[in-house]
Parts: C-alpha cells; structure tokens; sequence
C-alpha cells in the first residue's frame, strides 16, 4: 500500500495538477498581457473568460493533424513527446511541501526525495533540448532549422549560467536533495535569495532563456522566423510544444522557489515574530512563490523587446557565464575561510 | 555556424514582418545575410492605369488606395497637383483644413509604425498602446468624412463638406492626450537597453548615401539631411506655420525612431496652431463644372508620412481624364534602401529594418 | 540473483557491437558513435565493479571515462566538420589522403 | 528478483538499441537510438547503486555529447549517400569475424572469472570519511585522484581549443 498506491496516486494528482496548471498558465498569460495593454483579454468563454484553456484543449484536439510531406515521419511524431516528458517528469522531486496528515496517515508532499534531486533536474532538463532540436530537423523546413539551431545552441549556452548558480546554492546548502536545501534553509533562518541575491539574478535569467521566454524568445519569435521550430506542427503536436514550454516555466518557478525562496517556508523563517504566519499551510507559501515568479515572467514578456541572437550568446557567454564563475568562486572562499 | 553553404531563404510574401505581400530573398551565411533581393509586385492593381481611363474626380478615390495607412495625405497631393494644373485658388480655410487631415493623417501614420515596428522587434505592448492612440485618429476622421480608412476626403478646389461642429474642439483635445501617450512610448523604449541594442548601428545609411539611394522622408532626415518639402516647397498652409524638422545624426535605426517620434510632436505642434488660427470662408474654390485641365503636365509633390508624394500629371485638355498619371511613391523609392541595409546584419535586423523604412505595399506596388 | 559476470557479458556484447559498428559502418560518424558504445560498455564494466567491491574507486574511473570521451567527441567532429568541408564527404574510405 | 527483471530488461534495451545504433542507415535515427542507449545505461547505473554517475551519464552523454553529434549530422547535410564508395580493399567480413573472436574471448573470460569469483575487498570503503554515493565519488575525486583530475580538465580544455580551431572557418 505505502509502497505503490500512494506514489501512484500522488503522481497521478501532480501530473494532473500540472496540466491543469499549464492550461490555465496559458490563461493568466492572456489576461496579464492584456490587462498590461489596456484590453480585456478572453472574454466569451465562461465568465471572465475562465473556460477558454478548455475551449483551446477541445479546439486544438479537433485540428487536423498535419505532417508535412518530405518530413521525417518518425522524428516528426517523436519531437513533441520528447519536448513534453521532460517537463513532466521534473516534477518527481519537487518538494511542494513538507508533510501532510491526511486521513489519519502522515504523507509528504513530495513524489520522492532523492539524494541527487538537483542533479536529476538538470540533466532531465538537458534531455528536452532533443525535442527543439529534432522538431527543427524533421519538419525538413528552413524556418524551423534555423529556429532549432538557434534554441539548441541558446540553450546549451545558457544551461552553463544556470548550472554554476545551482552549484553555489549547493555549496551553501551542502545537499544536492531539494528537501534538504529547503531544511538548510529554515535551520539557517533565512531564504537563500539572501544570501546568493547574484545566483538567483542569473538563475532568473537563465530560467527566462532557458524556457525561451521573452526577451530571449528567438527561437520562436514569430516575427523573424514565422513561429520558429514548431512552425510546421499543428493540432495536438502542437499543443505538446506549447504545454511542454508552459510546463517548463512551471519547473523553473519551482525550482527557483525551492532553492531561492526557501520552498514551503513562510518568510523570515529565523524571525519567530513572524510564527503567526505558520497557521497558513507550507504548500500554499509554495505555490504563492512560484505564482510570483510566474507573474513576473509574463510581466517581462509584456514589457521588454526582444534580443537579436548574437546578443542573447553574448550576454550568456561574457557576462552571465563569469559572472556565475565569480560567485562560485567568492562562495566557496567565504564557505572555506569562515565557516 | 560551420556549414559553408550559402542558405537561401525566402521571407515572404507571407510573413507576419513583412508589413503585406513584400518578399525578401535572403542568402544567408548561418544567420548573416550576405546579399538581398527585394522582390515586390504582389499587390499590383495597376492604379496608374487605371486612372487614366477615370475622369478626374474618381482618381481621387484610386489615391486613397495606394498608401492605405495615410489616405488623406494622398487625397491632397492628387487635389493640389490638379489644382496646380487648372491654376484653382483654394480658399484658406480649406488649405487649413488640409494641413491639420495631413499632419493627424502623419500622427496616425507614425502610429501604425511605431507599434509594428516595436512588434518587429518584440515589444508587444507598443504595439497596442500606439493602435490605441491611432483609433482617435480614425474617429476624427470618421467624423469629418464617414470612413475610417479610405477617406475620399478631399474634392479638387477644397473640401467635400465643412467641418462638423466642435470638430476642432476635439482635435485639440486628441492633441492633449497624445502628448502623455507620446511620453509612455518613449519610457518604454527609448531608453529601453535592449531597444538600444536592437536599434543603434543597425542599416546605417551615411548623409551621402541616402542621397544616392534616392531615400526621401524620415529615412532621409535620419541620416541627418534636413529635406522636407513642409518647409522647402511649403504646399497646403504649411508656410503659416512655426516647426522644427527634426534630423539624426548617425542615420542607423535608432536615428530615424528618434526623428519619427519627434515628427509626432512637430505634427502635433503644427495642428495645434492650425485648429486654432482656423478661417472662417469658404471651403471650394472656383472650380468649373467639368473638370477638364488644359493641354500640359505638372509634377507636384507633398511630404507624406513616409517621404516625398509626387504626381507627376500629363493632360491633353481634350478628354476629362489624364493622358498620364504617375506616381512618385516615397514607400517604393525607400525600400530601395533596404538591399544596401541588410547586408552584413542578421535574419532579426532584417525585420528591424523593413520597420524602420516604414513601406506600405500598396503604395510600393500600386 | 545478478553477479558481476551478467555486467560483465553484457558490458562484452556492448562492447562488440561497437566493434562491429567500426569494422563494418562507413560512416564515420557512426563509428564515432560505435566508439562511444565502446566506453559504455567499459563503464558498465567499472561501475559494475565499483558495486561488487563497494569502492566507489570504478565510478571515478567511469567520469574520467565520460570525460575522455566529451573531449574525443569534440575533437573528433571538429575533424569531420573541417573534412566535410573540403571533401563534401564523410565516408572513411575517400579518406585515404594524410593532407590536401 | 526485482533486480533480475530490471536488469535483464535494460539489458535487452542497451543491446537493442546499440544493435540500432550501428545497424540504422538515416544517421539522425541512429544518433537518436544513441541516446536511448545511453539512456538506459544511465538506468543501469542507477541500478548499481551509482546514481551520480546516472545523472552524469544523462547530462554529459545524452543532453552534452550526442547533442554534438546531432548538430554535426544537420550541420553535414549529405547530397549523396555517405556510404555510396566502397573501397575494394575493404575487408568487412574479417571484420565480423575479428569481432566475434574478440567476443567469445570475452566470454570465455567472464565464464572463467565466474568459476573463480573474485575476492570481495572490504576494508577500502573505512578510508573515506563520508557517507551516499555522491559525497564518495566527490571525496576520492578530490583526494586520491586529485592529478589525474586536473590532468583530465586540462584535457577537455585542450579539446575545446582544438575543437575551436578545426571547426572555424578563419580565425
């Protein structure tokens, strides 16, 4: 029972929770833009419009699913699935909290604790770099191959930066388990934001161009490259890539909550005048970080124009790259010399 | 990238950049373009053609088809040429009217780039904030002519009608708003890093070489040529008037935004003593029932949005239509520059670019 | 129960496979990739070790492996790439010219 | 038991998808079954017991390496098949002969080694003063093979430079 059903329940509500979440991400995004723009944003489906990500699930189901003739038939296919099980499969180790009494029987709100948590997210992470790529490759179109060369060779890039800042995290929490790095944390009193402000500045924008977002999107800007490498995909291949880009903001919110913004913790954990705050359950300080994060994603996209390509590599190799290395360095002196 | 295959990549004529049906045949070494070959004609309806077998007042609705985002403008170069051919004395009031369509005509011109341009190059919001602002634009002119984007808004000799009353109660009150909408624009990027960035040294046209490519219009004066037929060969009322024409220094992208968005405040500055030194008097000149110009040619131009409008007109005082009608279409002569801008830069300036010269396909290929 | 002989077989049928995949393919590219087949079959080997003798000594072994390996693949598809170039080809039998 | 399953499960998925590595003729396929390879592999390390050496293998291998790969078989778009000359010298059957000689010496050599099990060392593990897979590889890596990693770093920075001047076009 402890061994199987409640695993399998707790994926199945997390799988779940996240599709549910990336729906109504693409939502949020709407209405956050065009609130940003003086419009209303979806209005007709439901009130306010909340119904419209079904509308859009039920829509982009129906389409016609189209392969372009001198595709690579197997990539093709492949492509989508490959960009979105990465997505998914992240959440395995992301601590939405620490435990819950649930029916008489104590469950932690986390799929699995596993020692090399950190680790296990970015090297999934680098496999969803296959799904841009061969999607790019196979459509056997020029639009989409540029775009695919594009988003691998940013990717690969920027998950450098990325990859330094969560090293000085570690450093400073001395685990690679997410858990633990949420318990360092709490038993040192502060978020880690605190104490590696320059880390988390360089994870948020690595996070931004990793997820291809805004103002980093080249790879999709659809004004250069008419949509980039899902150009040629449709229907529900298409709702995988757009899912699977959502579903990646959602991991970079998260993981950047549970590193930085100490997870389940209420704010100032070390200040115990602030215990009050712990009535409100861990997971809903969770998820209220990861919204913040979220907001300002989309905040940035409706604001900033969009780098040129060779500033995007040069931002990432001569300024985020160093920068990241300085950090680890200095964090490893101060870790060595007074600690 | 390592491949040394020169990639051919044809941009358009669909393309959510390419402002309409221009096609741009780009030969990419990795993302560089190393040569450009603009192609166009998509849109060709042969308006020169056709108004030869038109008498003189229907052109003026052909006119309003050529450069669609600035009907007025168009309206009036037409009228004035014939004008100028017939030798019509167009009442003041009339002339007045004329400057204040063109300049709003310019604002709601300027718009329409500013926020594709900014949607080039990635900034969304812009792009809404300006259409925003272009639809007050549309309601006055709705309210003076009934149409929103062909206006037919012009006759030969004057105006179709007077101005509704408390017309320019409005404009000067649109002008009010623009001003603060004209400053959100400019916090949202002028100073913007990564608008600096996108725009600064890109297509850099010197003084010279602007001239030789024949560019006219705010890529002209961007390049720091301080031409505008406003002030040189002032038609309309534009000789009553105080106004600054604005030039840039360096002639790249950032320049001619600069010199556009100061256009916006001079139009507004010119509507503003327009609308209140308005004259009372008629609004038609004396015009003959038929219109039939005697035997002879003109060529008349204005300053349009995006450069200089010319008609160049041939009558030969027999029939009640043009023995020749051309056009010298700013948009067209512009995008010649084009070709001689991309080259060295990438796939993204390229969109960045074509914004910037502001071309309207209907105009381009007519 | 599974001893270390059952890596040990499959780390040696992995390993011929890769062998096959140079002697036979090519391609050059997928015999680089055979080569890479190669070391996995090592690495299963050392890691397979490491959990026999409880020394975690085999797995070190195994990153320098991976190590070795990124280097190799970086050299060597600089070669294919500045080969291609002047050669319009990656078949390892035109290859037959120390210099052009 | 359990591990008999898995085991013998991911082994029949190395074997296949290596057998599809070398024997697929698109070179995208065969870089993709590369992948799934390594994949698996990475399971099977887990399975060890090594699972630092499992994300490693996933992130160097499968999201750094065959990325490599993959961008030089897109970046070398072939116009005629790669495999189109064949040279008359070429000997492919003593290949396959080579190669199942070196097999059955192989096996012959786990078969003999599986009569004689080796001893089991104890004793090594006392030395390192910290516990999980991680933080072993981590302290052998910084004491006892300190040289030989710096030596493979220098290696890699060797490579990137070597790298950088073949693939360049003018420097």
């Amino acid at each position: 029972m402890d061994l199987f059903v409640i695993p399998l329940l707790k994926i199945l509500i997390v799988l779940n929770a996240t599709l549910v979440g990336v729906t109504y991400m693409v939502l949020l995004e709407r209405k956050v833009i065009a609130w940003a723009q003086s419009r209303l944003g979806p209005m007709r489906v439901g009130p306010y419009g909340i119904l419209q990500p079904i509308a859009d699930a039920v829509k982009l189901m129906l389409k016609e699913d189209i392969t372009p003739a001198r595709a690579d038939r197997w990539v093709f296919t492949a492509a989508p699935i490959i960009a979105m099980v990465p997505a998914l499969i992240v959440y395995a180790v992301i601590p939405f909290g620490d435990k819950a009494t649930l029916f008489g029987r104590e469950i932690t709100l986390y799929i699995t604790d596993i020692n090399v948590g950190l680790l296990y997210i970015v090297s999934v992470a680098s496999v969803g770099v296959y799904g841009i790529i061969l999607a790019g490759y196979a459509s056997n179109s020029k639009y989409p191959l540029l775009a695919s060369l594009r988003a691998s060779a940013q990717l690969i890039s920027y998950e450098v930066a990325v990859t330094l800042t969560l090293v000085s995290v570690i450093l400073v929490a001395g685990s690679l388990s997410m858990v633990q790095i949420v318990r360092a944390q709490e038993s040192a009193g502060w978020w880690f934001v605190f104490v590696q402000p320059l880390a988390f500045a360089i994870f948020f924008i690595g996070g931004l161009a990793e997820t291809n977002r805004a103002p980093f999107d080249m790879p999709e800007a659809e004004q250069e490259l008419t949509g980039g490498f899902h150009t040629e995909y449709s229907g529900m291949r298409f709702a995988l890539f757009f899912l699977a880009e959502y579903a990646n903001m959602i991991v970079v919110s998260s993981v950047a909550t549970t590193l930085f913004l100490g997870g389940w913790l209420r704010p100032f954990p070390g200040v115990s005048a602030l215990s009050f705050l712990d009535i409100i359950p861990g997971w809903t300080w969770f998820l209220v970080k990861s919204f913040v994060f979220l907001y300002i994603f989309i905040w940035v996209r409706a604001t900033l124009p969009r780098y040129r390509y060779d500033q995007l590599m040069r931002i990432g190799w001569k300024v985020l790259i160093p920068l990241a290395i300085v950090n680890l360095v200095v964090t490893g002196i101060i870790k060595v010399m007074l600690l | 990238m390592f491949d040394t295959n020169e990639l051919v990549l044809n941009m358009g004529p669909q393309h959510p950049s390419t402002h309409g049906v221009l096609r741009v045949v780009l030969r990419l070494d990795g993302e560089k373009v190393v040569d450009a070959d603009v192609v166009i004609g998509y849109l060709h309806r042969g308006i020169e053609k056709l108004s030869e077998n038109r008498n003189w007042t229907q052109i003026i609705l052909l006119t309003d088809r050529m450069d669609y985002v600035a009907a007025a403008t168009n309206n009036v170069g037409y009228c004035e040429t014939v004008e100028k051919l017939m030798a019509i004395e167009v009442p003041r009031r009339a002339r007045y009217v004329r400057t204040i369509l063109c300049e709003l005509q310019r604002i709601a011109s300027h718009c329409l780039w500013l926020g594709t341009h900014a949607m080039d190059i990635g900034a969304m919001t812009v792009f809404l904030y300006a259409f925003r602002e272009r639809e007050l634009i549309l309601d006055l002119f709705e309210e003076f002519c009934g149409a929103r984007l062909t206006y037919n808004s012009m006759r030969i000799g004057g105006l179709p009608q007077d101005l509704p009353p408390g017309w320019d109660k409005k404009v000067l009150e649109f002008c009010r708003i623009m001003d603060g909408k004209l400053d959100e624009y400019e916090e949202l990027l002028t100073h913007n890093r990564i608008w600096l960035e996108r725009t600064k040294g890109i297509g850099t046209l010197t003084a010279a070489e602007a001239v030789d490519l024949g560019l006219t219009g705010p890529p002209l004066r961007g390049s720091g040529v301080p031409r505008d037929i406003r002030k040189d060969e002032p038609y309309a009322a534009y000789d009553e008037f105080t106004f600054d024409i604005p030039i840039g220094t360096a002639g790249d992208t950032y320049d001619r935004y600069l010199v556009r968005l100061e256009e916006f405040r001079q139009s507004l500055r010119i509507i503003r003593q327009a609308t209140e030194g308005i004259p009372e008097g008629p609004i038609v000149g004396k015009v003959p029932r038929l219109i039939k110009p005697p035997a002879g040619e003109t060529y008349h131009a204005i300053e349009s949005p995006k450069g200089e409008l010319g008609y160049f007109i041939v009558s030969d005082g027999k029939s009640t239509n043009p023995y020749r009608f051309r056009v010298r279409p700013p948009s067209f002569c512009n995008l010649q520059g084009l070709r001689r801008m991309v080259k060295g830069h990438l796939v993204a300036d390229v969109v960045a670019l074509i914004g910037s010269l502001d071309v309207v396909l209907g105009e381009v290929d007519r | 129960m599974i001893t270390p002989t059952h890596y040990m077989l499959l780390s040696a049928a992995l390993f011929i496979i890769g062998v096959i995949g140079v002697m036979v393919r090519r391609n050059i590219i997928i015999i680089f990739m055979s080569i890479e087949l190669i070391l996995n079959a090592v690495n299963i080997n050392l890691v397979a070790f490491s959990a026999q003798l409880h020394n975690a000594v085999g797995q070190v072994f195994a990153i320098f492996v991976i190590a070795v390996a990124a280097a190799e693949a970086a050299v060597g598809l600089g070669i294919i790439l500045a080969f291609y170039r002047n050669k319009e080809t990656v078949n390892i039998d035109e290859m037959n010219l120390m210099r052009w | 038991m359990g591990e008999a399953i898995a085991f013998y499960t991911l082994s029949f998925f190395i074997l296949v998808f290596a057998v599809l590595v070398v024997t697929t003729k698109d070179t995208v396929h065969s870089v993709l079954f590369l992948v799934l390879d390594f994949l698996f592999v990475a399971a099977l390390y887990a399975l060890l017991g090594a699972p630092f050496l499992a994300a490693i293998q996933v992130l160097v291998y499968a999201g750094g390496i065959v990325v490599l790969y993959l961008f030089v078989v897109m970046l070398v778009n072939l116009k005629r098949p790669p495999e189109a000359h064949e040279d008359p010298h070429r000997r492919t059957r003593f290949g396959y002969a080579l190669s199942v000689a070196v097999l059955v010496e192989l096996g012959v050599v786990a078969a003999y080694s599986h009569a004689i099990p080796a001893p089991v060392l104890a004793g090594a593990r006392s030395v390192i003063p910290v516990s999980g897979n991680t933080e072993e590889v981590g302290w052998l890596l910084y004491t006892s093979y300190l040289i030989p990693f710096e030596i493979a770093s220098m290696l890699l920075l060797v490579a990137m430079i070597g790298a950088i001047v073949l693939a360049k076009r003018e420097l």
